[in-house]
């Protein structure tokens, strides 16, 4: 029970990024490819955050008087999800233009046929 | 001061030439004539100074600095005068040409640099302008487009690689010595080993026998001279070839020294003796090719390669008279090849861009001006005596047969004959013979085309006459290498073992001439006959084309051709092909489907972890 | 065949994070620099959220190049979609009565809960970040609410986009003329500690930041909206 | 608490699987949904409610609703 609590959250963090990196590689379908791209990244964002935890810790804010520093989880990954989300947000909208670009210019969404196209 | 003053006027000259442009072409003539003079003159009021100055001290520490001596004198003469000649020829000749601006901003950018490249005193100063050089003979060599870019292109690989190998050497040479500045690196020079020398040596071998084209690495030279501008052709032909000359100088006798590099190695495999023998095949296979050519600048470039081989021969063979012959060689092939390319750039000014010896022909009274140089153009090539060529093939001849040298002296004197073989095609094939319909009303030469090409046949007489006045300074450039001077007097040089004296020459060729003439006008049988009447032998003449010049050398060329093909160029082309191939096949990979970049990210992942696993490399 | 690929790969780097995950426990230790954050973050910056001090304060200038990969984002959108010109027309039903008059009502109470959130940035959790999806999640409720009737308003969008961004990099120059002279010094003075106006410049640059993400997520929202 | 978090991981990873498995892109958008809140109930549980509140209003909301509108302009069935 012990090893299952410690390792969970990296397995379930990894699990999304496994999976993740398993649709990008195998979809063909490039909205598939995008949706694969975006579990990747929440994989990616808990396991940041998993790592900087500590076990019977607190939020880092000082909201009430009582609450002491040193049982603080770490706030530098939380800081760094932060952004990494919202800039998350602006690669996948880029990506996904460009899928209704390709979609208006080949009339498909399947990347071999797309390929096959080109030239 | 005044080599600040040089420096700045160099290159400020040429950008500002670029932005006159922009106001008014004619403003822009005039501004880049002004300044190609005021280089003449200030370099000539440079005379005899040796200075040194630092032009900017924070290079990573080192100091990037100026130095004139006599040998940077020498040849910053020749560059400013040559380029003084070929701007005012360019005058009329890039009048109706697109994107003149440009021309003219590159070539004075390439006079500026070559300035800076014979004046720089630190290796470092020393590879940026040989760098601007070669970049902006690029851009100026395909100026053309279409045919030219190939050769360009061919030109700037071959000069890259020339140039990453002199990076190499400088970087060792600051890795050793831990320093940049010439002056320090001669005298840091004798704690060295002879392999150390020896690896300089043939590291900077291989950059300027680029740039001088010698045998094996000839082939961008060729199309690069028949596809640029003809007044360009010129200077690259003139000076900026000869850099490789000066880069030989540089390296052998003053970086290593003459007493290293004439004792590396021995007997028949040391490097001055390969040197000399590949100085030797470049004199020889090219002139042979050069009598194959039909088109008259490639035929031109061809002697360039050639005459490039005597230069070679000459320095090679380290005696202060071959040196002395070598370096004469050189100014004396920038005078008559740069005389020659202006006088082919006017008949094909003349005849809308027409250079096919094939077609051209009888042009002798159409444009006297240009005959003149072309005659005295290849008088010179050939080395007639009275004429400059002459008196440093003499010099080089006569170092051969001292130095027992049977077999190179036999070169030399088969790259003559050849000279001569085909420069008479060339000559007769442009301006003797008939006159093809079509150029009949052709367009006259202007002044600013025929006042370049006067001064140049003038100097032509002048300095064969009168060899003592470059001597003189070529002399000084001897002494400074440490070599015994030579005895010069101004009109010709004197040894122990024979003395040449142009005046006696020139008067006793007065003389024979005058007795020729005289009892020709006396005992006179001959008619004048009319430029066309010579060819009839009787029979009708037919109106449209009767014109024997075509396929000159026609039995030799089928006996030669086999024997003649560019095997170097050849095995260029196919390493390129191959590279090309091989390129090609790795692009491959790119698939353009995102499926197979994440892959090999993957991938790449997977083989570090699990060399990790298995080796524990990091 | 590609499947087997991926899954042989996939096997040896689970392998690999495996044997390195075993040197990593969870729930044990912090970083060093987090210590010094979370030790001191209060008295340097007061400000009582620390994450909103690393973000704003400690690693200020990060968040800059980040709000500026936002922008370029916006406008990479704006340039890949900007050249589709076909009109296409879809028969959509229109909206209800009720639906849109709701989504209108919620309108206002949705902005001001993301003005809310990012102002109370360095109080409770939340900040410019939070806040401006907040507000673009509104905007996108109109869309999707009132069929398209009401459009974000270009020049106001512009506008508050611009003057976020501006705001934040002239109040990072002034800091770097006063005082320490960094870039993004907190330069002003930090009140009483968890209250609204305390923590120097950290609540200013946060409203700017929440103004500038919220104009360009809406933006973003716009552009992929339009036309369709 | 150790049975709420397996449990929670669970479903997690069931949603990225069927996000993997729906032909129907719509499903799959709504599967890569029920990801990312659940990652933001796992933040909440990390002790971490700014990106638990990032997560939530853009991981959640607004990525959703630009693959449904990236949907909505191209196809919305796989193959």
């Amino acid at each position: 029970m012990n090893i299952l609590y410690d390792y969970i959250y990296y397995a379930g963090a990894f699990g999304l990024i496994f999976i993740g990196i398993f649709t990008m590689m195998v979809k063909r379908n490039y909205i598939k490819v995008i949706i694969g791209l975006s579990i990747l990244e929440t994989g990616v964002n808990l396991f940041l955050i998993s790592v900087g935890y500590i076990s019977n810790g607190t939020a880092p804010i000082f909201s009430n008087p009582g609450i002491e520093a040193k049982n603080m989880v770490d706030p530098v990954p939380q800081a760094l999800v932060l952004t990494a989300i919202v800039i998350g947000l602006a690669v996948l909208s880029l990506a996904l233009s460009m899928a209704i670009r390709l979609y208006k210019h080949f009339g498909t969404l399947d990347l071999q046929q797309i390929k096959e196209q080109r030239w | 001061m005044s080599l600040e003053l040089l420096i700045m006027f160099a290159f400020g000259g040429a950008f500002l030439t670029y932005l006159a442009g922009k106001i008014s072409s004619k403003l822009r003539d005039i501004f880049a004539l002004l300044c190609s003079v005021a280089l003449v003159v200030i370099v000539s009021s440079l005379y005899k100074v040796e200075t040194t100055i630092t032009l900017y001290n924070g290079f990573f520490g080192m100091p990037l600095s100026m130095r004139l001596n006599p040998m940077a004198w020498f040849f910053a003469i020749a560059i400013v005068s040559s380029s003084a000649l070929v701007v005012l020829y360019s005058m009329s000749y890039m009048k109706h040409r697109e994107r003149t601006d440009y021309y003219y901003f590159m070539l004075l950018l390439i006079n500026a640099a070559m300035l800076a490249i014979v004046l720089s005193g630190d290796l470092v100063s020393f590879f940026i302008s040989w760098e601007i050089m070669s970049w902006s003979t690029f851009l100026l060599i395909s100026y053309n487009r279409n045919a030219a870019l190939p050769a360009g292109i061919k030109y700037i690989v071959m000069s890259l690689i020339g140039s990453m190998c002199m990076l190499v050497g400088i970087i060792s040479i600051y890795t050793a010595f831990d320093t940049i500045t010439i002056s320090e690196i001669v005298q840091h020079m004798a704690t060295a080993t002879a392999g150390y020398k020896l690896f300089l040596l043939i590291i900077f071998s291989i950059t300027f026998g680029i740039k001088n084209a010698v045998v094996p690495l000839h082939t961008w030279l060729p199309d690069a001279y028949a596809e640029s501008p003809s007044p360009f052709s010129a200077v690259l032909s003139g000076m900026l070839t000869r850099m490789g000359i000066f880069g030989f100088l540089l390296i052998m006798f003053v970086m290593v020294g003459a007493e290293n590099s004439l004792h590396m190695g021995r007997g028949f495999f040391s490097y001055h003796n390969i040197l000399a023998w590949l100085g030797a095949i470049t004199i020889v296979i090219p002139t042979f090719i050069a009598m194959l050519q039909n088109d008259a600048k490639k035929l031109l470039a061809w002697h360039g390669i050639g005459q490039g081989g005597y230069m070679i021969v000459g320095i090679a063979f380290g005696t202060s008279l071959g040196l002395a012959g070598g370096i004469f060689h050189t100014l004396n092939h920038a005078i008559y090849i740069i005389l020659l390319f202006l006088s082919v750039g006017a008949i094909e000014y003349s005849t809308n861009g027409l250079r096919d010896l094939n077609s051209l022909g009888g042009l002798f009274k159409k444009m006297p001006i240009a005959f003149l140089g072309g005659l005295l153009g290849i008088c010179g090539l050939i080395g007639i005596p009275l004429t400059n060529g002459f008196v440093s093939k003499w010099l080089i001849y006569k170092t051969l047969i001292l130095g027992k040298a049977p077999f190179l002296a036999f070169a030399t004197l088969l790259g003559t004959w050849g000279t001569i073989l085909s420069v008479y095609k060339f000559l007769h094939n442009l301006y003797l013979g008939q006159l093809p319909q079509e150029h009949q009303n052709i367009k006259k030469t202007p002044l600013a085309m025929q006042i370049p090409i006067v001064i140049l046949s003038l100097t032509i007489l002048v300095f064969g006459i009168l060899p003592g006045l470059p001597l003189k300074s070529i002399n000084a450039m001897i002494v400074s290498f440490g070599f015994t001077p030579l005895t010069v007097s101004i009109w010709g040089i004197s040894s122990e073992t024979g003395t040449l004296n142009m005046i006696n020459i020139f008067s006793i060729l007065l003389v024979v001439v005058a007795i020729f003439w005289l009892i020709f006008q006396a005992a006179r049988k001959s008619t004048a006959v009319d430029q066309y009447d010579n060819y009839a032998a009787g029979a009708a003449i037919p109106k449209d084309k009767y014109n024997y010049t075509v396929e000159f050398y026609a039995p030799f060329y089928r006996m030669a051709t086999p024997y003649l093909r560019d095997i170097f160029d050849m095995l260029y082309q196919k390493i390129a092909r191959f590279t090309e191939f091989a390129c090609d096949n790795i692009r491959k990979i790119y698939t353009g489907y995102v499926s197979d970049y994440i892959i090999y990210i993957i991938l790449f992942l997977a083989l570090l972890i699990s060399a990790q696993l298995k080796w524990s490399v990091f | 065949m590609r499947k087997c690929i991926g899954i042989i790969l996939l096997i040896i780097i689970a392998w690999g994070i495996l044997t390195s995950l075993q040197t990593m426990p969870f729930g044990v230790s912090r970083a060093k620099v987090a210590n010094h954050y979370i030790n001191n973050g209060k008295d340097e910056t007061g400000a009582a959220n620390i994450v909103t001090s690393v973000v704003i304060n400690y690693r200020a200038f990060d968040t800059l190049g980040e709000v500026t990969v936002l922008f370029l984002s916006a406008i990479g959108l704006g340039a890949v979609l900007a050249t589709i010109k076909t009109r296409e027309k879809r028969d959509t039903e229109k909206a209800s009565l009720i639906l849109s008059t709701g989504c209108r009502f919620l309108f206002p109470p949705i902005i001001l809960f993301g003005a809310y959130i990012f102002i109370h940035g360095h109080l409770t959790p939340g900040g410019g970040f939070q806040g401006g999806a907040i507000i673009a999640s509104a905007f996108l409720l109109m869309y999707l609410g009132c069929h398209g009737e009401k459009r974000l308003n270009d020049r106001c969008s512009t506008f508050s986009e611009s003057l976020g961004g501006l705001a934040f990099v002239i109040i990072g120059l002034i800091g770097l003329a006063v005082g320490t002279h960094y870039f993004l010094n907190n330069f002003m003075p930090l009140g009483k500690f968890n209250t609204l106006l305390s923590a120097g410049v950290i609540p200013i640059i946060y409203i700017a930041i929440g103004f500038k993400v919220g104009a360009e997520l809406s933006k973003i929202i716009d552009l992929l909206m339009e036309e369709s | 608490m150790i049975v709420i978090v397996t449990f929670l991981i669970v479903a997690m990873l069931a949603a990225a699987v069927s996000a993997y498995f729906f032909r129907d892109l719509l499903n799959a958008v709504i599967a890569s949904c029920m990801v990312s809140l659940i990652a933001a109930v796992m933040f909440i549980l990390l002790h971490a409610p700014d990106v638990a509140m990032a997560e939530a209003s853009i991981g959640a909301a607004l990525v959703t609703t630009v693959f449904v509108i990236a949907i909505r302009r191209t196809t919305r069935y796989e193959k």
